[in-house]
């Protein structure tokens, strides 16, 4: 990875925050925050799930109103709050983290939104389309400025949101964890990007739970948790164990862990996959899973693991491939029956294809074994759903108000949670997990690693989708590499001689054929 | 451990007890608008709330109620059932014309309602199957159904004056109609599958989140056949009670628009038109709502314009009383 | 078990029509001349059955003396009838018959038909093309259609090319239909519409398509026919007229009559229909006129 | 890197290219429905493609085509209008009344387009700035407006056979009526402002993602009163059409359900329910189709209750077409 500039920065604050509180109803999600961030500065925000953080980016940026007695102060003068026109006209610009673009209209909309390149009040659509295509070949993108958003990825619509941000001529920038998605190569593009904007003397306040991408980037970091803020570290004060014992109050010890056995010789084959298409990107992909290993699929944004994952899922259609269980050819032709035969499926998108946003996290839980536990005559059993709902609350340590509370009122890494209990409650042979620890903070993540660990243990298949790979070496057992929609190959690690990072890249990128490119 | 996990308890249940409250709170609604409303009426004419006229009055609701029930089911997985006026109206010939054969007098009843289930299991595969808009579809048969309620009656009235089974439509049980009856025990009932059963689940499931719901596993087009099949059973129902009540039906004028009604008590009581949220008990009340404005209006002694205008606008201000309601209580 | 008129509840198929509003203005006044405190409401049943239904029930309720009726459906309105008549309230028909009624008033609906279909044959030498322009089945429509009939089918050489045709009783319905129908038949000789808005509607369209080959008559007698009449260039050539305002009013007269006790000799009245041309029309008195 | 970039350049312009392609067909859409339709009537009565028919079936078409516009508009943002019917004889009773003033006679026009402009505004500022639900706001205007309706003309027929403003109705330029070129004059103001403007691509994005396109500093009530303002102003447009046609209006009868026919003319011309996605040549085929079903099921001799049952199908089969011939080209 390139290791982004520091420059010194002048200490001016551009923004200040000040005595900020947010209630949602009976929840505080915010109480007495204040953020000082200067100009020029990349000032990165921590915490864990739930902690507050994407609720004080909203508070800036205008979605949220504060509640009383807390300012907002930009080069010294205070600003309306809870107006996002006004917001964006001090220079404020947001990348969500959960995602905010209109499906329906195309990159280059999407990216000028609101802000339209115009003349009396038509849009100049090849100015729109040209600007577009100037910033996110900036980011290094492969999709055209005039692709439907809904034809992209989760990844390259993390992208055409950071091209939104970029493309106004903001003064404070606000990442909400904008690499969940995205591979080292779009990652590293990012952040070249960013030393950029630092050098022109805007300020970035950079939301992540991912350490090292703070340890690289960061000038301050300061950290909320319990909806408080804790303290602000510079530069020079951090260091791995001060930061997350400020973040859970405790220290972390083995973050990645990998008790489970390595698959030894007699392993058995749980899941075959055989030409695999469909009929589109998807090019004729083969691999076997074993019993009791963690298998991760790698490969850059738009490479086609997810779909991948869905085709065998039943999810989508396909045009060709095989699947045998246990050594016995299934016909899988949608989810129920994957889900029968003992296939699980993580999705990456929570919030559009996982979660019931308006149902309870108790239901959300349980929707998937209502039939099994059901009474006689197809009546719910509350007691049971109670039960479960309960347990997967406490052995996940989801953070809610309380099993009733809705889905949608949980920050993003406890909905992940809630969807992770879903899945689990169904007892799979076979679980495909797609970025399972997609915005999830580090102390969750290392709840999932330690929970993948032990389902691998219990002899469960699981195959894992990560764009980031310290995680895909930290937890896999092998590696296929995705590229361009077939396996390029696959890395594996053996006595001696650990899962490389940079082997990964290059099959991910091709550049083992073409050379290296830089 | 134990300490924090008591106390997570404790404040669990506190929780559950307040969402409790709430939701209740919530699914009562539009109550206080319809209490204002009963009220007012009673001031201007003193005749409002007397046993017969309420009784009247939630005769008059009955139908709507019942046909409202099934749109809920609908309305919550985000579709919509236009087609139940002409249903009702195909149904309700059904019951006479059958109940005229002779010998055959109460087959009229499950005949009525079979074909309004047929019509909804037509209108479910439609949608759930060749995945066909909802609003589409059910115009179709809005306008083909119609046909065939026409057609069944050669586009004439039907009429049997010694219709078997008229206590459904004039009879009472301990002095509670038995048109009554039926609609509480439909909303009971629909209650009961909405909220205690597993397919009630996976009706809200759908209609939050129809994706979801299918990677989850939940057999989607079964769930939306089961709506629709039940809007037009209760449709049928609805035609066998207009019959018992009528005596007589119309191919052509029976049930027409009646969908508007139905869904406007649907969503006056507060069910989501996107699917997903909403309760049974609101329609109950949205259903009352909309009879209460009809029969006051004319106890008032308004004239028929005005009564339209008055309507409305009550319509509107109730909703918008609501909406203020529960901004007062909690934003978002 | 004489009553005072105090309150009077009025259900019309539709309130929207011109005609109704005559009828209502009759009862009105015939009722004001009987009582000037006298309370009167009127409700539009929309054509919907279960809804006059309701409306009568909400009437009994409300404690009126007399529902005037125009019932929705000649015969299935019976059992709301007698729940009135239970209730001790007086029920009066008018325009529509409906069983059981104490009073009824009505024009001849047929007669309408045959004098209207009379004046076509007529004019056009018993023979050729016709078109019936029909609407929503309601006993007075298929009344007018059948005594149309009744006239057409003593001439055998006249020609039905059309009856199926629903124009909804309205001036949009006469013209879509009409235009329609135009372009299907290449001559038509004469129309009978089953009332005036359809009339008007159907001369519309054949005043745009061009074409003047056939005369049309219908039945009712409402003021934009007379005006019709009065331009001297008209289509239109006869209308057999109904007089709703004395229609309405004598019924609820009659209605009156038997709240103070007083049985009528005849308690069905046949009001008979007058032909109104270009020719006779000075001598109408239209629907709105001041009386 | 050059070599790369060029490939990508070059794969991007296919990419366009074969986007253009398949949007061109799907705004096409049912256009193979509707020319399957004509062919068919003609196969049963050649008059049906003689140029006077053709005249007729747009004339018949032009108010629904003009309403259905507006309806457009709303149901891209992800609402609904159903005072449009309503709205219509509003306006109408206007137009004829100001057109008996002596010397006022053309100001009917703008005043019927005005009073249709301001019960849109209405709606709009209900549904944008008190944020009822669409349907029902709608559902109240429909009836309050009626009622209104009703009120102008004191319930009776209101004509004036000398209006001043026929031209529109029955007159032609260049043997093309009136009333079909403001529809097509319509259409294309609205393919203008929806495609080719600010406003328009802002309608899209609220009616995709209405929670970012507020996050994007877009003022969503001002163009959901927008949008509901320009349903209302062609309602007002149709009210002059219809009273130029006609010579008439009437408060109760006129517009009846033609909110059903405007939005079956835009589901059927492929624009979602949901919002955000569709188009206004989409509407205008939709809207066709419908007029061609009525006309030519009379030229072929059908009688009305079979034409019921017959309109009911088609629209069911027209949208199973559609839908299968989407799914043969692409997958979703
Ligand atoms: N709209 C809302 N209604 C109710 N509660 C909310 C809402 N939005 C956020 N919350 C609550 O506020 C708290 C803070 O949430 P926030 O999204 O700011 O967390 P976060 O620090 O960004 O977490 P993550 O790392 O998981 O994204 C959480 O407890 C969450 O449940
Ligand atoms: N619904 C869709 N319709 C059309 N194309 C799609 C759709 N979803 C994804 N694609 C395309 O398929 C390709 C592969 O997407 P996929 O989601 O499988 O990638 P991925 O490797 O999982 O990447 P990411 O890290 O972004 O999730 C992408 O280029 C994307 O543009
Ligand atoms: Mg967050
Ligand atoms: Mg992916």
């Amino acid at each position: 990875m390139s290791a982004a500039a520091h420059v010194e920065a002048p200490q001016r604050p551009v923004l200040e925050m000040r005595h900020i509180s947010k209630t949602f109803g009976p929840v505080r999600a915010l109480q007495d925050v204040s953020l000082t961030v200067n100009a020029g500065e990349l000032h990165a925000l921590m915490g864990e799930n739930g902690a507050g953080k994407s609720t004080l980016m909203k508070v800036l940026s205008g979605a949220y109103r504060p509640d009383a007695g807390g300012e907002i102060l930009i080069d010294g003068a205070p600003v309306a709050t809870g107006d996002p026109i006004k917001a964006r006209a001090q220079g404020i610009a947001v990348i969500y983290q959960e995602l905010s673009l209109a499906p329906n209209l195309t990159v280059a909309q999407n990216i000028f939104l609101g802000n339209e390149p115009r003349r009396f009040g038509i849009v100049d659509r090849d100015q729109c389309n040209r600007r577009a295509k100037e910033i996110i070949e900036r980011l290094g993108v492969s999709f055209s400025a005039r692709a439907l958003v809904s034809s992209l990825s989760l990844g390259e619509r993390q992208l055409v949101e950071i091209a939104r941000a970029l493309s106004t001529s903001a003064r404070i920038i606000v990442m909400d964890e904008p690499t969940t998605s995205l591979t080292s190569r779009e990652t590293d593009r990012l952040f070249e990007v960013i030393a950029t904007l630092k050098a022109q003397g805007i300020a970035i306040i950079y939301i992540s739970h991912r350490m090292e991408e703070v340890y690289q980037l960061a000038d301050r970091v300061s950290v909320l948790r319990d909806s408080g803020y804790v303290g602000t570290l510079q530069r020079a004060d951090l260091n791995a164990s001060r930061l997350v014992s400020m973040m859970v109050g405790r220290d972390l010890s083995a973050f990645y862990k990998k008790d489970h056995r390595p698959p030894d010789s007699q392993r058995r084959v749980a899941l075959s996959v055989r030409g695999m298409s469909d009929g589109g990107l998807l090019k004729d992909c083969s691999f076997d899973l074993y019993h009791g290993e963690v298998l991760a699929l790698a490969g850059l944004v738009g490479s086609g693991r997810t779909e991948l994952a869905r085709l065998i899922f039943g999810a989508d259609r396909r045009s060709a491939g095989t699947l045998e269980l246990d050594g016995k050819p299934i016909a899988i032709a949608s989810p129920r029956e994957a889900l029968e035969a003992g296939i699980a499926y993580l999705t990456e998108d929570r919030k559009e294809l996982g979660l019931f946003l308006d149902m309870s996290i108790s239901d959300n839980i349980n929707m998937g074994v209502l039939a099994k536990d059901a009474r006689a005559g197809g009546f719910r059993d509350f007691t049971a759903a109670d039960r479960r709902a309960a347990k997967a609350v406490a052995d996940l340590s989801i953070r809610a108000r309380s099993a009733q509370a809705n889905a949608g009122s949980l920050s993003g890494g406890n909905q992940q949670k809630v969807l992770l209990a879903r899945l689990l409650e169904t007892e799979p042979k076979v679980v495909i997990l797609d970025e399972p620890t997609r915005g999830v903070d580090v102390g969750a993540k290392s709840e999932i690693y330690r929970l993948i660990d032990s389902l691998a243990g219990r002899g469960i298949a699981i195959l894992m989708i990560s764009s980031e790979l310290p995680e895909v070496i930290g937890v896999a057992d092998r590696v296929l590499v995705m590229r361009d929609g077939a396996i390029a190959g696959e890395v594996t690690a053996s006595e001696g001689r650990p899962l490389r990072q940079e082997e990964i890249m290059e099959l991910a990128t091709g550049a083992a054929q073409e050379g290296p490119t830089r | 451990m134990t300490d924090s996990s008591t106390v997570a308890k404790s404040a669990d249940q506190a929780a559950v007890r307040s969402r409790r409250l709430r939701t209740a709170f919530a699914a009562l609604g539009m109550l206080p608008v319809l209490v204002l409303l009963a009220i007012g009426f009673q001031f201007i004419n003193p005749r409002f709330l007397t046993g017969t006229n309420l009784l009247i009055v939630s005769q008059q609701s009955s139908i709507n109620i019942v046909l409202a029930a099934g749109m809920t089911f609908v309305i919550l997985t985000g579709g919509i059932d236009l087609s139940v006026g002409s249903i009702l109206a195909a149904s309700a010939m059904v019951a006479v014309l059958v109940s005229l054969v002779p010998d055959w007098g109460m087959l009229g009843i499950p005949a009525a309602i079979l074909l309004g289930l047929g019509f909804g299991v037509i209108n479910g595969l439609l949608v759930a199957y060749i995945k066909l808009p909802p609003f589409i579809v059910t115009l179709g048969s809005l306008t083909a159904v119609r046909g065939v309620a026409r057609l069944l009656g050669e586009d004439t009235t039907v009429f049997n004056s010694d219709l078997p089974f008229d206590f459904i439509g004039n009879g009472s049980l301990f002095g509670i109609p038995w048109l009554v009856i039926i609609a509480l025990t439909v909303v009971v009932l629909s209650w009961l599958v909405l909220k205690r059963t597993v397919l009630g689940t996976w009706i809200y499931a759908v209609g939050g989140n129809a994706e979801a719901a299918r990677l989850t596993g939940i057999k989607v087009p079964l769930v939306l056949l089961f709506v629709y099949g039940v809007s037009g059973l209760l449709a049928g129902l609805g035609g066998v009670m207009s019959a018992a009540r009528l005596y007589a039906a119309n191919g052509l004028q029976l049930g027409q628009s009646y969908e508007l009604d139905a869904i406007a008590a649907v969503i006056l009581g507060g069910t989501s038109f996107v699917g997903g949220v909403g309760s049974i008990w609101g329609t109950l009340i949205g259903g009352l709502i909309i009879a209460v404005l009809s029969n006051g209006l004319i106890l008032a002694g308004v004239s028929d314009i005005w009564q339209y205008i008055i309507k409305g606008l009550v319509i509107i201000v109730a909703v918008a009383l609501d909406r203020y309601r529960l901004q007062a209580g909690a934003r978002t | 078990s004489a009553k005072d008129l105090n309150k009077v509840g009025i259900s019309v198929g539709l309130l929207g029509n011109p005609f109704f509003v005559a009828t209502i203005k009759g009862i009105e006044d015939a009722a004001k001349k009987i009582n000037p405190k006298v309370e009167v409401t009127s409700v539009s049943a929309d054509y919907d059955l279960n809804k006059q239904v309701s409306q009568i029930d909400s009437f009994i309720a409300a404690g009126v003396d007399v529902i005037m009726l125009n019932a929705v459906d000649a015969k299935a309105i019976a059992p709301a009838v007698k729940k009135a008549q239970a209730a001790g309230i007086v029920v009066a028909a008018f325009d529509v018959s409906a069983p059981g009624a104490d009073v009824t008033v009505m024009t001849n609906n047929v007669k309408a038909g045959e004098e209207a279909c009379q004046y076509l044959v007529d004019h056009t030498g018993g023979k050729g093309n016709y078109v019936i322009l029909n609407g929503p089945a309601s006993s007075s429509i298929l009344e007018r259609v059948k005594g149309c009939k009744n006239v057409l089918a003593q001439h055998p050489d006249i020609k039905i090319l059309s009856d199926d045709q629903n124009a909804e009783g309205s001036r949009d319905g006469g013209l879509k239909v009409f235009q329609s129908l135009l372009t299907r038949f290449d001559k038509i000789d004469a129309v009978f519409a089953i009332n005036d808005p359809t009339a008007i509607g159907a001369q519309l369209a054949a005043k745009q398509l061009n074409r003047s080959e056939f005369i049309i008559t219908a039945v009712d007698g409402a003021p934009d026919i007379e005006k019709e009449f009065a331009s001297g260039t008209s289509m239109i050539k006869a209308s057999a007229s109904q007089d709703p305002y004395v229609m309405a009013g004598q019924s609820l007269t009659m209605a009156a009559d038997v709240l103070a006790g007083k049985k009528p000799a005849e308690p069905t009245v046949l009001l008979d229909p007058k032909l109104i041309t270009a020719e006779n029309l000075k001598d109408y008195k239209g629907w709105t006129a001041t009386r």
